[in-house]
């Protein structure tokens, strides 16, 4: 530390690059950090919907960032896991549930938020991307877990209806630095299309409980 | 103006076998376009394969070959050094004649 | 014996299958599925971007109206045969890591006289109204590289902060849905729908996925760079767009390739 | 799977016939092969059309027509490769045809005396279906047939 302080010194005093090449040692992880942030920023230009604010990070996307797939400490895992659980803005009415048949097409509906779609066309979670759902869906990715049967090994009751809520809504909640996107709390899906959703997982109609 | 053809043309035996890559787009005059209207159908009709003059292969296509099309066939005799040539015409009057020599 | 005999003595046995059920078992889907890939490999329309690469390669063109015959891709003027294999790399003269797309802007400035913004106009294709010279050119160049060991070097300090840089990048999780290139290339045997993710973080990967690009896109019908694969993935990451040659694409391109090493380089390819 | 093709090939029957009768107003004899695309052929959209418009016999069906390098699941119907050998003496011509697309006749090769009857290019399906590799030989018509599924890719770019 003492000696990079030095080195940039004498450098900033010279004011010469290759004295930096030559005699510097390599730049610290947060400096290369801050650095691709910053040639990030010079690196894309907006597009449609796509403007360049998309590519500042707030604190939980910085952290699970700085971590490169891997699980943090436990003490960041509850930081995260705490600030986002206060984030979420539950239903008004408490009720958890909306229809299935809508959380079905919600599930399969990849387009949104892409500069390529239209702003005011569909947006959808594209659940199937990386879950198993309905049986009878058979083009389904395994980045995320199978959820066939959600709620059938789970049960039905409130709780876990509320989980599921929580869970579409805000992930980071319950598990820090999940691969899975913050639905609710990102603005990608409303309170209805999320309630569709959750009957999706929770209604003992729904093809995934069968 | 279209872009040439990649023909490979090699002695295998007593026979020479032929192989054509086309540069073309092979629309269906299925397509709509994003503003809904009908993308004409364009694509190759005719192909001829000559060595020596001679016809060695003909063919009539319709829309559903695939876009940049592929094509092998193999003829009988051929030698090292002489000339296939492979000719398309397609839809819109457009034609575009290559050669490969026999390897 | 050619190709084309011993393809047939392949579809033979596939006919007699037909009418001896009992003697073949039913192939699985992904047996198929490689069987139908394996036919695409003979006759791979990307040999149509690399013959018209070849030709716009050695046309004089430009305001200066020469060739890029003397461009130097890291192996010295008019080298083409094997750099792909050791790009990116760090350019004294430019100053900067490249990679093929940055240095062929890079000579079409310093040697064609073009300017840069029209050196990177149109780097994309689409359709034959819509033909990318860059395209063409990168095909004829990787196509010199065929068969060739990746070998990436990490020597100039450039070069190492590339990497580093370019890891930092590839863990980047930004826009609503916090995805970043991890996110569906972090981890072993994951799909998405049903099409398979190459895990970038491990070298079988980082090779598998590397050395096929460009590659020709079946469902496109259009050749595809390394440069266009990123651009996409950013697209999907509801990213905005990821600028061509940008600095960012430089420094992850390094950090793939790199990665790649050892590897034989295997395209341009044929995806589906 | 292989139950099951015989099947449909059985029951193919009028299909077959169809193809033929697609396959009658292209190849008259006499017609110099090259540069003469037959439009009506080529138009034919649906087996009703097909039937109206033509009449004749059944190609027979013919253990000496093979395919190769013709996958039994194609990964993307916009390419699907198609190989086709006859080893029926004199065969003249060899054609494609995809029985479920719009248009059904797909690619007809003349083979000249001295080039083998086999041939290989690559077509665009819409969906699963039979493809019909039709040979004229010796003035007389047979056929083969083989399904090949379509399977849609991911939602990936």
């Amino acid at each position: 530390m003492h000696r990079r302080h030095l080195t940039f010194a004498l450098c900033a005093a010279l004011g010469c690059a290759g004295i930096l090449v030559g005699c510097a040692t390599a730049p610290s992880d947060a400096e290369i950090s801050a650095k691709a942030a910053a040639m990030l920023k010079a690196s894309f230009k907006e597009r449609g919907q796509a403007k360049l604010d998309r590519l500042d990070q707030d604190d939980t996307q910085k952290t699970c960032s700085e971590y490169a797939g891997r699980v943090p400490p436990k003490d960041v895992v509850d930081r995260i896991e705490k600030v986002n659980l206060a984030s979420i803005r539950w239903p008004a009415d408490g009720k958890f549930l909306g229809d299935w048949k809508s959380g079905e097409k919600i599930a399969q509906e990849g387009r949104g938020k892409q500069y390529s779609d239209d702003p005011a066309g569909p947006v959808g979670a594209n659940c199937y991307a990386c879950h198993q759902l309905a049986p009878q869906e058979v083009s389904y990715g395994t980045i995320g877990p199978s959820l066939y049967q959600f709620a059938k090994v789970r049960g039905y009751g409130l709780e876990i209806q509320k989980y599921a809520y929580g869970k579409v809504f805000n992930p980071e909640a319950y598990a820090a630095c999940t691969l899975m996107p913050r639905f609710g709390h990102n603005g990608i899906l409303t309170e209805q299309q999320i309630k569709d959703v959750v009957a999706l997982l929770m209604d003992p109609a729904s093809p995934v409980n069968k | 103006m279209a872009d040439p053809m990649k023909i490979r043309a090699n002695l295998v035996g007593d026979s020479t076998e032929v192989k054509v890559l086309m540069s073309h787009e092979m629309e269906t005059g299925q397509r709509k376009d994003a503003q809904g209207k009908t993308i004409p159908a364009w694509h190759i009709q005719t192909v001829t394969a000559t060595y020596n003059g001679k016809t060695v292969l003909s063919a009539q296509w319709g829309p559903a070959v695939s876009k940049n099309p592929f094509l092998s066939f193999k003829f009988k005799g051929g030698a090292k050094g002489d000339k296939v040539q492979v000719t398309w015409v397609d839809n819109k009057g457009d034609k575009r004649t290559d050669e490969a020599t026999i390897a | 014996m050619g190709a084309v005999q011993r393809r047939i003595g392949r579809g033979t046995a596939i006919v007699l299958a037909l009418f001896a059920p009992v003697v073949l078992g039913q192939g699985s889907v992904v047996d198929e599925i490689a069987k139908y890939r394996a036919a695409l490999q003979d006759g791979n329309p990307a040999e149509l971007w690399e013959v018209r690469g070849e030709d716009l390669w050695k046309q004089k063109r430009g305001p200066n109206a020469v060739s890029l015959e003397r461009c130097d891709l890291g192996l010295g003027p008019g080298g083409v045969k094997g750099a792909y294999a050791q790009l990116p790399k760090y350019f004294a003269d430019a100053d900067r890591v490249m990679d093929l797309e940055s240095r062929i802007v890079w000579c079409m400035v310093k040697l064609q006289g073009y300017t840069d913004a029209d050196a990177k106009r149109n780097p994309f294709g689409a359709g034959n109204d819509k033909k990318a010279d860059m395209e063409a050119l990168v095909a004829y160049v990787t196509s010199e590289s065929r068969g060739i060991r990746m070998n990436v070097g990490l020597n100039h300090p450039k070069e190492q902060e590339a990497y580093r840089l370019g890891e930092k990048i590839f863990f980047y999780r930004g826009g609503p849905h916090d995805f970043g290139c991890a996110t569906c290339h972090g981890d072993d045997n994951k799909r998405i729908r049903l099409q398979d993710l190459p895990n970038l973080t491990k070298t079988e990967g980082a090779q598998k996925a590397y050395t096929t690009w460009p590659a020709y896109r079946v469902s496109q019908g259009e050749l595809r760079s390394f440069q266009w694969r990123l651009n996409d993935c950013f697209r999907q990451q509801r990213f905005p767009e990821l600028e061509f040659t940008s600095d960012a694409s430089v420094a992850l391109t390094m950090f793939l390739a790199r990665n790649a090493n050892g590897a034989a380089y295997d395209a341009p390819a044929i995806k589906r | 799977m292989n139950n099951s093709r015989r099947d449909t090939l059985r029951a193919g029957g009028g299909i077959t016939l169809l193809m033929l009768l697609a396959a009658a107003g292209w190849l008259k004899p006499g017609v110099a092969a090259a540069q003469a695309w037959n439009k009506a052929a080529f138009d034919t959209k649906s087996m009703d059309e097909t039937m109206k418009a033509l009449g004749g016999g059944a190609p027979a069906q013919s253990k000496d027509i093979a395919f190769f390098s013709t996958p039994d699941i194609a990964e993307n119907g916009a390419v699907v490769p198609v190989g086709i050998t006859s080893s029926i003496p004199k065969t003249e011509s060899i054609a494609i045809l995809v029985e479920k697309n719009p248009n059904m006749l797909t690619a007809v090769f003349d083979i000249p005396a001295g080039t083998e009857p086999s041939i290989s290019t690559r077509v665009k399906m819409g969906q699963t279906s039979n493809v019909y590799a039709l040979v004229k030989a010796d003035g007389k018509y047979y056929v083969a047939s083989k399904e090949i599924k379509v399977t849609l890719g991911g939602c990936g770019g």
